[in-house]
């Protein structure tokens, strides 16, 4: 009905244009429009454990979705993965960089004296698969002091665009998005675990459309949408 | 800037009216905390005055998350709002316009602190002779005298309202229509690529509202000066 | 109309004090700058705390060390006209003049006005007076507060020959009209006179 | 807390510097734009005044952002000062130190203002008589007299610089030993599952060295009026 | 020691001014609580600019509306008394006396403290004086400024017949012995006999 709310969804910022394209695509098909909540995994997460009335979750992050079942505040059986995504090399567009991701990749040495642009790699998750990447390829520790660790992903982007950093590390959604960079190249499958965004239903919820938009996001249809924005499958 | 989206102008009322709300509640707090601070000698008062420094020195953060545990469904102060009101604050603009309020808190409790102590406790000591009593000197000679200071206070409370993120959206998230004001908006334009431009138009209402505040502001604090310099000024 | 009056109080490494026992209306407390004479005032008011003795205005005590007595500045009502005016500089004069207003006091709004000579100044603000007129305010706001007593520190001394005459005359017949006793500041020997006022010498303890 | 890990004694010897020189540095700086606000009358003072306020309207990352624009190697400011001086302040602990005072400016100007707006200008014009010119003036009276809105300046100021966050990170990252403080730390122990306990240990550390800066400014604060009490002071 | 003033002003919808002109050391304005006595004062010590009129001493011109001549506050020299003292409260005694310190001027440093009693007083804090203490410092701090002129605005008020009396001859004295001319302010009759002084009357111009 119009004017009615649709369901509350806590969703991670990095999902924000996607998540928004979804909602409007529920929309169309006649539903009221879901309401999201962007913001970052872990403040969505202590929202959620502080009892906060919201019917689906959508993390960037399968540890905080863990935290959170954990706690008890998750509808074991909903969890499910909606999309998955790739991290990339990326450079300022106007000063490209070669150089070829593999193992032993001179990549210290196209850094020089400046810096890797990242999400930390200590504590966001886009930092710590760059990390677990780096390390695979045998380069983390000719790096490691030469980071400049980003509050998130876009933080690191920003850097790259602006010329302040020559080199960075983002995920392939956020490199489509930006026309200011170019990317270098794509971290091989294998050289971290596997990018996948869980979403589930609150033990809270108490909207009835909560699952019926759960299931559209896991539906072919909703996957597509996730797919127009670089999301890969799960 | 000449036209604004529905969508803008809901975060702009949104914006203005939790700011106000915040700054006017906080207000009275702040002045008696300020009053109590400048006035009073007590043990643990050096404590009581980290405390209200404290929004200041730790993140916002983590000021939200305090916020979150104290006032969420689980948190006791929470419970007791909601077993005894029925109120739950999360999610709404009344927790933003408490993140706001504790936010801007240190600011000016400082303010008024500073003009509270500028008082000449003579003159206080001439209500007295008057016959005034502690709290009529209070409300017709202390307060009009700390005046500069709540003004300075609630300009500077506002403004901090008006800039108010982190706190807001680890507490009460980013919900459109309740929560998302200004700043939470300008962030979430910040997170995607090639949102420099809506950004910046978000920060440029931002500006604009808080600088129509302080002209307000100054005009009021002028209208409070106006006649009571005297002759020997010569500039 | 009785004054007994016995303190002392330890200002600054110095004792400061006086012992009177009056009943004559008006008492005058004499002596050279700096021995004490604002400092008695304010104790008679309640501003300070005396270290010891006893404070008897009409036979009510306000203050007695021995018994523990110590009654508010509020309640002492002493119409006080302090020795630096302390207008209050946010109020207008009218205001101010008003700020104790108690029943008709030994004088009415308008005999204060006139006599005073605050016609053309109701709405100014304090620091706009001139110093004679800054005074004039302050007696008037203290004869207006309907006091127990008057508390008058050099209330004359920024003003002219022809105005302190007409002042001497109201103030000298407060007492006699109103039964209201005042405390007088001054180191001009002539204005006691003026008044018929008890001289009281404040001396040096030490 | 009785012991710190080597990393520990890192960022706090790095959080204090920050705050320090931060508040130092803009100290005089915050003095001069009071000043202005406070006695000058001119066209755009308004403009002014809105510009300092705006580091508390726009959410901090927008400050980071403008900063990183303005002093990163391609910005105009930044760019200059490498062609003139040879100094870079991206990814340096001199860049989180100008964040931090930039966050800092609004609440030291606006304290610093109350005060000078405070001073009775006839003690000016008093100084004047005796043959000392303008400069003597603000030295010897002037400054003197705004010293309590110096003080209480510096105090909101360090406190600010103390728990500065989303500017910082926003211009010059986190890197550990540079520009890694403790709200950065504090922020990236929050986004760990579990991090909580990390969270309030090194809080409780940033809470305790605000709390010392807070007893030495008091102290400092009681040294200046010490003996300038009248005898007229009952309580 | 010629003194030439001129000048009106228009302050609070009335004028004020004076016209005078005296060769005498000495000359004291003198006239009724309001008149404008204070303000002809701050006309002279460079602190309101006059609207017309001219003001000379002793050959130089400190204001000429005509010219447009307006020598800033600081370079005239005036040691100037004001009639609510102005003492800088963040200074103790000895630095107020001290702060216009300029030459040896009408009288050195031990010969003020001296006179005006000041001994016990250099250390302490402003506000813990009594009326007659502070204006007694606000004296020392314009003899000791080096002056060209002393503007003096009812120094004695708040002092005692006995330090008035020494201070009176000391003030008198200084124009003869140091060729400083003096322009008093005061509304005691008395005080002008006793300094040899030109009356002047400050009146009303309307
Ligand atoms: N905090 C203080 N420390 C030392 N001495 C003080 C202090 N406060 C006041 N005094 C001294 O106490 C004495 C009494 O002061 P009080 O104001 O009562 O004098 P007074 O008789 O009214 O003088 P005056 O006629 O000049 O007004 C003065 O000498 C003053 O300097
Ligand atoms: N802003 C103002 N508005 C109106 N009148 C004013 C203003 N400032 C001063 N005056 C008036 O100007 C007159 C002259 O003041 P001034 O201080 O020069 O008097 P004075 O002769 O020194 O008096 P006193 O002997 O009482 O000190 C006074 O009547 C005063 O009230
Ligand atoms: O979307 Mo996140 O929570 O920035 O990783
Ligand atoms: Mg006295
Ligand atoms: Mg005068």
């Amino acid at each position: 009905a119009p004017g009615e709310r649709g369901p509350l969804v806590l969703a991670a910022a990095s999902l924000q244009e996607a998540m928004t394209a979804a909602a409007g695509a529920w929309a169309a098909q006649g539903h009221a429009r879901p309401v999201l909540s962007f913001a970052g995994s872990s403040a969505l997460a202590r929202q959620i454990k502080a009892g906060a009335p919201a019917d689906l979750f959508l993390s960037a992050d399968e540890d905080w979705m863990t935290d959170v079942e954990r706690a008890g505040f998750v509808v074991r059986s909903t969890r499910a993965n909606i999309a998955g995504n790739r991290l990339v090399l990326i450079a300022p567009a106007n000063r490209p960089v070669r150089l070829r991701i593999g193992k032993n990749m001179p990549i210290a040495r196209v850094l020089g004296d400046s810096r890797l642009a990242m999400a930390d790699p200590d504590s966001v998750p886009a930092g710590k698969y760059g990390k677990a990447a780096l390390t695979t390829l045998g380069v983390w520790r000719s790096v490691a002091n030469k980071i400049a660790r980003g509050e998130n992903v876009r933080a690191a982007l920003a850097l790259v665009e602006r010329g302040e950093a020559p080199l960075g590390i983002v995920y392939a959604t956020d490199a489509r998005a930006s026309r200011a960079i170019r990317v270098v190249g794509a971290f091989p499958i294998g050289s971290h675990a596997q990018i996948r965004y869980p979403l589930a239903r609150l033990t809270g919820s108490r909207h009835r459309d909560a699952e019926a938009f759960r299931r559209f996001l896991l539906s072919r249809t909703g996957k597509a949408v996730l797919a127009r924005y670089g999301f890969t499958a799960p | 800037m000449s036209t604004f989206t529905p969508e803008e102008w809901t975060i702009i009322g949104l914006s203005l009216r939790i700011s106000l709300v915040a700054t006017t509640a906080m207000l009275p707090f702040a002045f008696t905390l300020a009053w109590i601070l400048a006035r009073w000698r007590f043990p643990g008062k050096l404590l009581l005055d980290a405390l209200v420094h404290l929004p200041l020195v730790v993140p916002p953060v983590v000021t939200g998350w305090l916020l979150l545990l104290l006032f969420g469904a689980q948190g006791p102060i929470g419970q007791w709002l909601h077993t005894w009101f029925g109120v739950t604050i999360l999610f709404r603009w009344t927790g933003a316009a408490l993140a706001a309020a504790i936010m801007a808190m240190p600011l000016m409790v400082r303010a008024i602190r500073l003009s509270i102590e500028a008082i000449d406790r003579r003159l206080e000591q001439a209500a007295h002779t008057l016959g005034a009593g502690r709290i009529r000197t209070f409300w017709t000679i202390s307060l009009p005298l700390a005046m500069p200071g709540l003004l300075a206070g609630a300009i500077l409370g506002f403004a901090r309202c008006m800039g108010e993120f982190g706190a807001t959206i680890t507490f009460v998230s980013n919900i459109p229509g309740e929560t998302q004001t200004l700043p939470i908006a300008i962030h979430a334009a910040m997170q995607t690529p090639g949102g420099e431009g809506l950004v910046t138009r978000l920060a440029l209402i931002s500006l604009a509202l808080s600088l129509s505040a302080l002209v307000a502001a100054e005009l009021l604090a002028r209208r409070m000066t106006r006649g009571k310099r005297s002759h020997v000024d010569r500039y | 109309m009785l004054i007994d009056i016995d303190v002392r109080r330890r200002v600054g490494g110095r004792i400061i004090g006086v012992t009177m026992r009056t009943d004559t209306g008006i008492s005058a407390l004499f002596g050279p700058s700096g021995i004490g004479k604002t400092t008695i005032l304010h104790m008679v008011a309640g501003l300070i705390r005396p270290d010891e003795g006893h404070i008897r205005i009409d036979g009510t005590l306000l203050f007695d060390h021995r018994q523990a007595i110590d009654i508010p500045s509020k309640l002492r009502g002493c119409g006080y006209v302090f020795q630096d005016t302390r207008l209050f500089p946010h109020l207008r004069v009218r205001a101010n003049l008003l700020y104790g207003r108690r029943g008709e006091g030994p004088a009415s709004l308008s005999t204060v006005i006139d006599l005073l000579g605050l016609d053309g100044l109701l709405d100014r603000w304090p620091i706009t007076l001139s110093g004679g007129e800054a005074q004039r305010v302050a007696i008037g706001r203290a004869l207006l507060s309907g006091p127990q007593i008057l508390l008058m520190d050099e209330p004359l001394s920024s003003l002219d020959d022809r105005r302190k005459a007409g002042l001497l005359g109201l103030i000298r017949d407060i007492p006699r009209r109103t039964g209201i006793p005042i405390l007088y500041v001054t180191h001009d020997a002539a204005e006691i006179d003026a008044l018929d006022a008890t001289r009281i010498d404040v001396l040096n303890p030490a």
